[in-house]
């Protein structure tokens, strides 16, 4: 059975490495910064005590004030799991810093979050429309898309 | 019964004395000659086109059946009527012509295709006296002719204007021309024992045993290297479907494409022929005639074509050509030198107890060679994906000048 | 040895050769289907339909199209006359979740497969194409519904409650 | 062209060679795009190109109430529904605290199993067929599969969207006939895989154009998010019906089967004793069944109360996941699927490359991708 892992503890952990990194940690998952998001994720995927070694999915959520991005994470050894949140705010541009540097599997996920969602993710190595052609205005899954 | 065992040659004798008998005197006698020739030369080149209509039956309802379900069976009884209606079809089909080809040389290629396949014919015997021409190199012919198909399917590839043609035709010129040498050495190998090249004379050497017997190891070479010349699987590499559409003949629709399907099952049935006459005794056997002697072992030969190409997968073609150079080949040449140490040391004829020996020792070799090709891929070296594997493929060839 | 394997599948193959097809060939052959089976035959049972339009509503693409007005007297139980009651087949997907939203289990799957047609005009059925498709089902399997209820005889009262619906057959 | 480098060594240059394999190709599986680069026949450059089957699925299911969601995860991987139905109703149950009765959680496993052994059947059918064996494993296979789709018309009715499952329970409870017709073919399916193997595991052919072909390493990949047959045959014995037990999983005894180095052969030979161990569970599962209700009270229209929940299964083609976001009305707010197939897709340009296009067919083949859930 995949567990849970303890996100009070795991908020203090991450809370010493990177001083108001988390901005709310409750339930089953952490809210974290979106500039700490690439140094805690690192984190995570480099301490052999978590070991997180697995990006299950990335999903982007519309929640019209702002986006909130959900990264699974597992771990294969500890059979442990976490949930990552992260917020991008303002309709225009919101960005994010990208995981593909330490996840391979974030590339077209990430790529499908842009597309679907409109959000950026700085330092994707190929961010580029991948279900909707590449002329195609507006980001249809976000709450305020109308219709092309 | 005797016109039954003889109906070729006595049709044909009764006809010209029906036209001498017929014609005025003043007709001279190289106009008979003429016109049982070109009568002869019909009958020959609607031979193909109809076994061909049978042979398509067969494979599809074969297949069907090795496939656990019918096949054709819509079209007359038992769906006999079936590759009449594809022969509709593929006729009344729009012919047509893409953008950007080169005319002359895409509308010229089937035809180039087909020619070579139909003269093959005329040196086959169907039969004591049945033949069209009876020539003394007639297997030289039958290989020499054949090999200009490789020309014509290249014509056809290149001229398409398509990059799976182009593959197609590559793909075919690299293979075909690699597996016509251990066809011809493993051919080789029956001229030695039997001295000539006449394909009747070869029948004829074969009136007790058939040569399968002395040359298991060169029927063994001759089958898989026809499968390969003949595009069948496992080497049918030139249309591979699952990886460039249809090969050389993507672009080709109509009654174009119908030519090269008739060629390919027409040269099925021309080298199954000619597997029967070198190997399996012609159309010698007992009760029937020769000429229906000849198409139960075409057929009987054909239905072991469609039977692999029902089980097996593709190769690759650096595997089909690894199989030409590094296997078959030097087995055809150690076939070679055997036989002829066996025709020397027996002049008078193989004494019958060759035969068990002659088979143990192909199987050996076979078993000896086949390591060289590394099939099994535990001892080839391992190279990981990606860029990696491309350098490593990259890397330079030739031998430079250290 | 090299060649073994091959040999082993070419065994398998022709043990096909002589085995039964496993295909059947269909206009002469039918597969039954199963009792649950939801084909092209929707069939809708006004005598049993209250005009609830739960099947309306459940259905995720909304192809079901009922118009109703109250109708009848209150003393004898309020009823909802169906004026409009069309299934657009067309666009169907045959989920079956309006065969099991509806409570009195007045629209049931079921049916044959060659219900096929030349326009997407005759896949629009409205109430009286129902109408006539239920009644054809019902007197070609001796009153009984797909679910395997008995449905009424002709001359009988219709199941739900209140009045008998003024019928239109004839269209 | 010969061309002498700086060095001096013989270089044999060609022209490179770009094709587009796809969207129609007989081996791409359905709408799919490679944009290719060959340098004779090897392939030096790929880009997948998708969304030629994009349906806004997970747009659509913000429209539609929780049980008119369903319908749509049918039409994800369209040769395993009842995988798709199970990971959705799962979400589903989570999100609005219902728990399943016993009885439905044993149907809902011998269901996902089935459909398991029919989508392999079709994968590795296909595989087969990419190396060129003329569709005959191809159509043994797919008479396995038409028996199990049987099976499937007997308890819903449909043969590929099944609608089966509903948030609480399952649609309805097994008819009479279906048991004895489970029976006759669990007891056949190990003969037939045994035909299979005879078929195909040995063959020299096969196993020369499969062997040491695209080796996915281990950490390569569990670091792209690869999941399913694929991961499994790169030795990583990850596999949510063991790890992250959900229905009842964990009262069944069955393996998972692993492979050694990663490569093409691997990732057949995995699916293949998949096909085994489902068999072993289906069996199980059979035995095991209790009676009872087949569906838990739920009101028809749920209100989950807000928040979200993240469920999983083991899909024959990965890990499917279906993150679900509540508002409290009567649809979801956010429905995300994490597609296996879609993901599995990362490493599809690091393993094609620098391998022939015959092996491009075969790599890509031995993916076991579907367009229905790439494009969604």
């Amino acid at each position: 059975m995949t567990t849970q892992l303890d996100v009070e503890k795991l908020s203090k952990q991450i809370q010493q490495q990177f001083p108001d990194a988390v901005q709310d940690a409750q339930g089953d998952y952490i809210l974290l910064k979106s500039d700490y998001l690439a140094d805690v994720a690192r984190y995570c995927h480099d301490t052999p005590a978590l070991a997180l070694h697995f990006l299950s999915s990335v999903t982007g959520v519309d929640y019209i004030d702002y986006f909130e991005l959900v990264y699974h994470l597992v771990s294969f050894e500890h059979n442990h799991s976490i949930v990552l949140k992260t917020r991008a705010y303002g309709r225009e541009d919101p960005h994010v810093p990208s995981l593909t540097g330490i996840w391979q599997g974030a590339t077209l996920q990430e790529r499908e979050v842009y597309d679907l969602m409109g959000i950026r993710f700085t330092g994707h190595p190929y961010l580029k429309r991948i279900f909707l052609w590449d002329t195609f205005q507006g980001h249809p899954h976000r709450k305020d898309f109308t219709g092309a | 019964m005797d016109w039954f065992y003889e109906l070729w040659p006595k049709l044909g004798e009764a006809f010209r004395g029906w036209l001498e008998s017929a014609l005025p005197d003043s007709i001279e006698g190289w106009v008979i000659y003429l016109v049982l020739g070109l009568l002869s030369m019909l009958v020959i080149v609607n031979l193909p086109i109809v076994g061909v209509m049978a042979m398509i039956y067969m494979e599809r309802r074969l297949l069907g059946r090795f496939q656990n379900r019918l096949g054709p069976n819509r079209v007359g009884p038992f769906g006999i009527l079936q590759p009449v209606a594809d022969a509709i079809k593929i006729m009344t089909k729009e012919d047509i012509v893409p953008n950007g080809v080169d005319r002359i040389v895409f509308n010229i290629a089937p035809i180039v295709m087909l020619t070579p396949i139909l003269l093959m014919f005329a040196v086959i015997p169907y039969g004591g006296d049945t033949f069209l021409t009876n020539l003394n190199v007639g297997i030289l012919f039958i290989v020499a002719i054949t090999a200009v198909d490789t020309i014509a399917i290249f014509m056809a590839g290149w001229s398409s204007n398509n990059k799976y043609a182009l593959f197609g035709a590559m793909r075919a010129v690299a293979q075909l021309v690699s597996y016509e040498i251990p066809l011809l050495i493993a051919i080789l190998g029956v001229v030695v024992i039997t001295g000539t090249m006449n394909l009747n004379e070869i029948v004829a050497h074969q009136s007790s045993l058939p040569l399968i017997l002395f040359q298991p190891l060169g029927f063994v070479i001759f089958f898989v290297a026809i499968s390969a010349e003949l595009n069948r699987s496992p080497f049918d590499l030139l249309e591979a479907d699952s990886e460039i559409i249809a090969g050389f003949h993507t672009e080709y629709s109509g009654m174009k494409f119908g030519m090269f399907q008739l060629a390919e099952f027409a040269a099925l049935m021309g080298y199954s022929a000619v597997i029967a006459t070198l190997y399996l005794s012609g159309w010698e056997g007992p009760g029937l005639p020769g000429y229906l002697w000849l198409f139960v072992k075409v057929f009987f030969i054909f239905g072991i074509f469609v039977w692999t190409r029902a089980t097996l997968p593709r190769l690759r073609i650096d595997q089909v050509m690894a199989l030409a150079w590094k296997f078959l080949l030097p087995l055809s040449f150690l076939n070679v030198a055997i036989t002829a140490v066996e025709v020397v040391v027996w002049e008078n004829g193989l004494p019958e107890w060759l035969i068990p020996v002659n088979i143990v020792i192909g199987a050996g070799l076979v078993a000896i060679m086949h390591r060289g090709l590394n099939f099994q891929g535990q001892t080839r070296q391992v190279v990981p994906s990606g860029p990696e594997r491309l350098a490593a493929i990259n890397r330079p060839v030739g031998g430079g000048t250290e | 040895m090299y060649g073994l394997g091959i040999a082993k599948g070419m065994i398998v193959t022709f043990k096909h050769l002589f085995r039964k097809p496993f295909t059947v060939q269909y206009p002469e052959e039918v597969v039954p289907r199963g009792s649950r089976f939801r084909g092209y035959e929707f069939t809708w049972y006004e005598d049993r339909c209250t005009g609830c339009a739960s099947c309306a509503k459940y259905c995720p693409l909304g192809t079901i199209n009922i118009v109703t007005h109250p109708e009848g007297d209150p003393k004898q139980g309020m009823d909802y006359a169906i004026d409009i009651f069309d299934i657009d087949t067309g666009r169907c997907m045959f989920c079956g979740l309006c065969v099991e939203a509806c409570p009195y289990e007045a629209i049931q799957a079921g049916g044959p497969l060659d219900d096929a047609t030349y326009d997407f005009e005759s896949l629009y059925r409205d109430k009286h194409k129902l109408t006539e498709m239920a009644q054809e089902h019902l007197h070609g399997h001796d009153f009984t519904y797909p679910n395997g209820k008995q449905a009424p005889q002709p001359d009988e009262k219709p199941l739900h409650i209140g009045l008998p619906v003024e019928r239109d057959r004839t269209r | 062209m010969v061309k002498t480098n700086g060095d001096a060594k013989l270089t044999l240059k060609t022209e490179e060679v770009m094709v587009n394999i796809g969207p129609q190709h007989p081996s791409t599986h359905g709408v799919f795009r490679m944009r290719v680069t060959f340098d004779g026949e090897v392939v030096t450059e790929l880009e997948p190109i998708f969304g030629y089957l994009h349906r806004g699925s997970e747009k659509l299911a913000e429209e539609r109430t929780y049980t008119q969601v369903i319908t749509l995860t049918d039409r994800l991987d369209y040769l395993a529904s009842m995988s798709n139905n199970l990971a959705y109703v799962l979400a589903a149950e989570k999100l609005a605290g219902i728990q399943p009765p016993e009885r439905a959680m044993y149907i809902r496993v011998i269901m996902a199993e089935l459909m398991r052994i029919a989508s392999h059947c079709m994968g590795l059918g296909f595989f087969i067929n990419d190396l060129g064996a003329l569709a005959t494993p191809l159509m043994y296979m797919f008479r396995e599969r038409e028996k199990i789709l049987d099976l499937f018309e007997l308890v819903c009715g449909a043969r590929i969207t099944f609608s089966y499952m509903r948030i609480g329970g399952v649609s309805g409870d097994l008819p009479e006939e279906f048991m004895p017709a489970l029976v006759k073919f669990i007891n056949e399916m190990p003969g037939y895989i045994d035909e299979y193997e005879a078929l195909l595991r040995e063959n020299e052919i096969l196993i020369s154009r499969t062997k040491d072909i695209a080796i996915l390493t281990a950490e390569k990949a569990i670091n792209a998010s690869v999941t399913g047959p694929m991961l499994r045959a790169s030795g990583v014995p990850w596999d949510l019906r063991k790890s992250d037990p959900y229905e009842v999983y964990d009262r069944f005894d069955f393996d998972i089967p692993v492979g050694s180095t990663g490569d093409t052969y691997d990732r057949f030979l995995v699916r293949l004793e998949e096909m085994r161990e489902s068999v072993l569970i289906v069996k199980q599962a059979m035995e095991q069944i209790p009676s009872g209700p087949f569906r838990a009270l739920a009101p028809a229209l749920i209100h989950p109360p807000v928040g979200e929940a993240y469920a999983h299964v083991e899909a024959p083609k990965g890990e499917l996941g279906f993150y679900l976001v509540s508002d409290n009305s009567i649809a979801p707010y956010r429905c995300k699927i994490r597609a296996p197939s879609f993901i599995n897709l990362t490493v599809l340009r690091d393993l094609i490359i620098g391998w022939k296009l015959a092996d491009l067919v075969v790599i890509f083949g031995s993916f076991d991708i579907n367009m229905g859930e790439v494009d969604r």
